[in-house]
């Protein structure tokens, strides 16, 4: 009998290094005639025979048919086998799941997109889906920033949107971790948010980053007098199960992995303190 | 009809000859539900049992797929008998209705849902709750029939009204006359006025979610996952790998590891967070997301906790606050 | 003498102490662990022969002591004591920062009203005063029985098949709820070896196998200093009988190395130490 | 059919491991179902080391060590006699056949002493095995289907 948990076989077709602890997987399904449709934002849950799953948002956009892309930060013993991975391993996926971006609203809005370190991830298939119908948007801007300049993931992109006159890119790297030749942003995500002073009425916020920077990002917002509304995260607590039955991923009544993983910040203010604890 | 109990263990004598019995037995002088092999290990009069019957739907221990060369072989964890459990109270019973929001909803889980399929349930109305029982204050009824096939409603000296209420019950039961499934309106009076404990669950429970409250009610709770392994609603696992397969595991929401990923982030570090997610998840996001409160006042949380520091205690007094 | 402790907790409050590890009454009425911060809360405190709650187990649980800097209280039974001088000698609590007071014990009782095994051989029922700040109650007037060790001897005369398969049926019904382990006030490690998912030493589902693991693991790690609170087994809703566990490996380090674990507080612990005409693992003993 | 025995064997580097190499160069004869793992000290060896091995379908475990008294470091194995004592006697109370799991001394010198052992250590996991041929802590006896 087949139950809900036996993911589909995939192999690995690509492995691109972004920094030193985080890789990118393009990673293909071994039954590709059966669909994986997505939207942005989504996420799925990879597998490494004998070592486990773990939870990853797709990096790429519906847009890219060819593979699925993951970008794999090694912390752990899932994420440091998968960083063991040779091309053509194979590999295990369930999903997507997740409710995905609001595409619909956001289109005609300006966007802010506010990442930090692998938090781009989810951004960056957002990014994509919206520059392949750019003229459906308004003003787009990136704020984007690392611990140093090497931790910055998709730096290749990062050029072609700094390259870009139709999209604005302020990239940042954390007090301290500058080089001698950094010529863009010194400080943390929060601060240079508050320094580059977005309007409230600019559309729509996206942020997604680590935990903490989350946290002081949105009270950022707070301070800007943002409508909470119009301020989108995604969110990546523990997830297990991914269709928000183990338990372990709520925010109040909201399952990250089902109700979310993109949440507006109005939905969750209520439980910040239970999310985002330090 | 009115069957004694030698009747009935006559008949589950024979019944095991092609199911799974699974009923309260004796050991070590409590009681526990487990398969029986003959209708003598029975404890028919037994007050409340340890476990509840979660286990036979939700496998503490079930293997999902193995690895393959080539890819990943699905295991079934459904036996081959069909199963009838014997003598589950009202509590119980209903404890499946609320755990099929989950299992049943919009990703239905294949085993869990199999295991329900297969399982006839013969319920045991209750006429012997102790002081830590409080299931007509969340909806329940010590002669509710709720989840169950079929219902024995103990008329003294050994005997017991027995009420179809199901095809399945009817298949168990071929005998019984199906024209009355109502527990008799005496029984149910004074079942229910046999229940000693009372609760209140606060219609604004969420207001009191930044409370300090919750920091010192959880000042003793020792995080460990009794009250959860026990709960007959409490159905949080884990995923885990063991040797060459993947296995589903029960887990709890005071346990450290719950909600703490490899990066170290754990969004609820505090043991007064973890406390108060678990009381809120059965009294305020399951009602608010399922419409029913996810619990059924058997009190085994109360009845089994290591510093006597039950849920019904902790939900109870946000009121009171 | 109820009244003489609820006195000496209130002086300790309204004294330099934050709050005194002690036992109360839960919300439902019965005995249970509190913690009272407040001068005002020792009226709530209670002695009685449910008080069988090794409340040492609150000094090392982070969540209650914090950075564990500031002076706190404990109430005490003299087989209590033996945990603190355990969790002294393992550097775990700082003596100046506790004021221990210690309730000379007539013993406790089970739900059925019959006194709890380990009482009926407790040597300790009169705390030694140099262990404690302050000792409160009548000095007992009961005679502990000798203890004779019957729970062990009796799965030692079995044969190797007949041990394994009683302790097969015992660990098969253990849930893993990790309650005995979390009760247990010398389980204190920050990251129990049972939970660590990488590596991961001892399976999380509940099976035979990894059941056995989880508790030899855990009577190893207490071997030596263990000192029979009986919690663990208490608290365990499978009745697994895991003092006996315990108390075999309080034999081994009693018989083969002289030890008593929680005889002092300044005691070198067994497996931390060893001496030159130990008995070599090999050796058969004689029957 | 006859099932292959799998023992491992943890060897003190100084002594027992040197002790293993002399009955190598000696061209000793021994079983071959042994193991072998090197570590500094038989004192290195965490219990948690030898349980894991049964978990993962070991049938027998060794530990060799120095002397005692002729630790390399002076006292290791003083700690690791004490420790593995207490082990011995735990898996014997729980019913786990203690001819699975040997502890033993042997000097660099002592190569024929090592075939000697480690043929012993074979010859008793064999005896046990055939009583019992699982050793109660394997995982992949419990993990339920394993793929064929």
């Amino acid at each position: 009998m087949k139950n809900l948990y036996t993911p589909r076989a995939a192999r690995v077709k690509g492995i691109v290094p972004e920094t030193r602890d985080v890789r990118t997987l393009r990673l293909a399904l071994e039954d590709a005639d059966e669909p994986f449709d997505f939207a942005p934002g989504q996420f799925l849950e990879l597998s490494v025979p004998r070592v486990g799953e773990a939870t990853f948002c797709i990096a790429s956009c519906p847009g890219d048919t060819e593979h699925i892309e993951c970008s794999v930060k090694r912390v752990g013993a899932v994420t440091e086998a998968i960083h063991m991975l040779d091309l053509e391993s194979l590999v295990g996926i369930r999903g997507p799941y997740g409710n995905g971006f609001p595409m619909e609203t956001l289109k005609g809005k300006d966007l802010l997109f506010v990442g930090g370190g692998i938090g781009l991830a989810p951004l960056r298939g957002l990014i994509r889906e919206v520059l392949r119908a750019r003229d459906d948007y308004g003003a787009l801007t990136i704020l984007y920033g690392a611990r140093t300049p090497a931790d910055m993931v998709y730096k290749d992109e990062l050029d072609v949107w700094q390259g870009r006159d139709d999209v604005r890119t302020v990239l940042t790297v954390d007090p301290g971790g500058e080089t001698p030749d950094w010529k863009a942003e010194v400080g943390y995500v929060p601060d240079v948010l508050r320094k580059t002073a977005p309007k409230p009425d600019a559309g729509v916020a996206v942020v997604c980053g680590p935990p903490i920077m989350i946290r002081l990002t949105l009270a950022v917002f707070d301070e800007l007098d943002f409508d909470a509304e119009c301020i989108l995260t995604t969110l990546e607590l523990k997830m297990k199960c991914g269709i928000g039955q183990c338990g372990r991923c709520n925010v109040g009544p909201l399952y990250v992995c089902k109700d979310g993983p993109v949440f507006t910040y109005a939905q969750i203010k209520e439980f910040m303190e239970d999310i985002l604890h330090i | 009809m009115i069957a004694k109990r030698d009747q009935l263990g006559a008949q589950i004598a024979e019944l095991l000859e092609t199911m799974e019995i699974v009923a309260p037995v004796r050991e070590r002088g409590r009681v526990y539900f487990r398969a029986v092999r003959s209708p003598d290990d029975i404890a028919w009069d037994y007050g409340t049992s340890v476990n509840s019957i979660k286990e036979f739907f939700l496998p503490p221990r079930q293997v999902l797929f193995c690895y393959t060369s080539g890819g990943f072989k699905p295991v079934s964890a459904v036996p081959e008998k069909p199963r009838v459990i014997f003598l589950a109270r009202p509590c119980d019973a209903r404890a499946l209705n609320i755990m099929d929001k989950v299992f049943l909803g919009d990703r239905p889980d294949e085993t869990y849902a199999a295991l329900r399929e297969h399982a006839t349930i013969v319920g045991l109305a209750c006429d012997r709750p102790d002081q830590h029982c409080f299931c007509t204050s969340v909806g329940g009824s010590p002669a509710g029939t709720e989840g169950m096939d079929a219902i024995l409603i103990p008329t003294g000296d050994g005997s017991y009204d027995v009420k179809i209420l199901s095809d399945k019950g009817r298949a168990i039961f071929p005998d019984v006359p199906g024209d009355d499934s109502t527990v008799p309106d005496e029984f149910v009076q004074k079942a229910e006025a046999a229940i000693r404990r009372h609760i209140t669950v606060p219609d604004n429970i969420r207001d009191s979610f930044a409370s300090d409250y919750w920091r010192e009610v959880s000042e003793t709770c020792l995080k460990c996952g009794l009250c959860s392994h026990l709960c007959p609603t409490c159905h949080c696992f884990d995923i885990v790998e063991e040797g060459d397969c993947r296995v589903r595991c029960w887990d709890y929401c005071q346990s450290d590891t719950f909600t703490r990923i490899a990066a170290g982030h754990d969004h609820r570090a505090e043991k007064f967070s973890r406390c108060r997610n678990r009381v809120y998840h059965k009294f305020d996001y399951y009602p608010e997301n399922f419409g029913v409160v996810a619990c059924v006042g058997c009190g085994r949380c109360a009845r089994h906790c290591p510093v006597n520091n039950g849920i019904a205690d902790l939900v109870n007094g946000v009121d009171a606050r | 003498m109820l009244d003489e402790l609820k006195q000496h907790v209130r002086d300790l409050l309204a004294g330099d102490v934050a709050f005194v590890v002690a036992y109360g009454e839960s919300a439902d009425g019965r005995t249970a662990p509190v913690l009272a911060r407040e001068p005002a809360d020792a009226d709530g405190l209670v002695w009685n022969d449910r008080c069988y709650f090794n409340l040492t187990r609150y000094l090392t649980d982070r969540d209650v002591m914090g950075d564990g800097e500031a002076k706190i209280g404990i109430v005490v039974k003299g087989c209590d004591l033996k945990t603190l001088n355990v969790l002294l000698s393992e550097k775990q609590v700082k003596r100046e920062n506790l004021a221990v007071v210690a309730v000379r014990c007539e013993g406790m009782k089970d739900a059925d009203g019959n006194l709890l095994a380990k009482c009926e051989t407790c040597t300790v029922a009169d705390p030694d005063p140099s262990f404690c700040d302050r000792v409160i109650g009548p000095v007992p007037q009961r005679e502990p029985r000798e203890d004779d060790y019957k729970d062990v001897d009796e799965i030692e005369a079995m044969s190797p098949a007949e041990r394994l398969a009683y302790w097969s049926a015992e660990f098969d019904r253990c849930l893993r709820c990790d309650a005995c382990r979390n009760i247990c006030p010398l389980c204190y490690c920050r990251e129990c070896l049972a939970s660590q998912h990488d590596p991961r030493w001892i399976p999380a589902s509940s099976s035979i196998a990894g059941n056995r693991l989880f508790h030899i693991v855990r009577a190893f790690h207490l071997a030596g200093r263990c000192t029979n609170c009986g919690e663990c087994e208490r608290v365990c809703p499978a009745g697994i009988p895991i003092t006996t566990l315990m108390r075999k490996m309080g034999s081994v380090v009693r018989d083969d190395f002289g030890f008593e674990p929680g005889a002092t507080p300044d005691q070198r612990p067994p497996l931390v130490s060893f001496a030159h005409n130990d008995p070599d693992p090999e050796e058969v003993k004689a029957p | 059919m006859k099932k292959k025995l799998k023992i491992v064997g943890f060897l003190c580097n100084w002594c027992s491991y040197a002790g293993a190499d002399l009955a190598g160069v000696n061209r000793l004869q021994y079983g071959h179902e042994i193991r072998i793992v090197r570590v500094p000290c038989s004192g290195r060896v965490n219990p948690m080391l030898i349980l894991k091995c049964f978990q993962e379908g070991a049938d027998g475990v060794l530990v060799a060590g120095c002397h005692p008294g002729d630790c390399h470091y002076q006292e290791g194995n003083y700690y690791a006699r004490r420790r593995m004592h207490v082990l011995r006697e735990l898996l014997d109370f729980v019913g786990i056949d203690r001819r699975r799991f040997h502890v033993r001394w042997v000097s660099a010198s002592e190569g024929a002493k090592w075939a000697d052992v480690v043929n012993g250590t074979i010859e008793d996991v064999r005896a046990a095995c055939k009583e019992a041929p699982d050793s109660a802590l394997s995982l992949r006896g419990a993990a339920g289907a394993t793929d064929a």
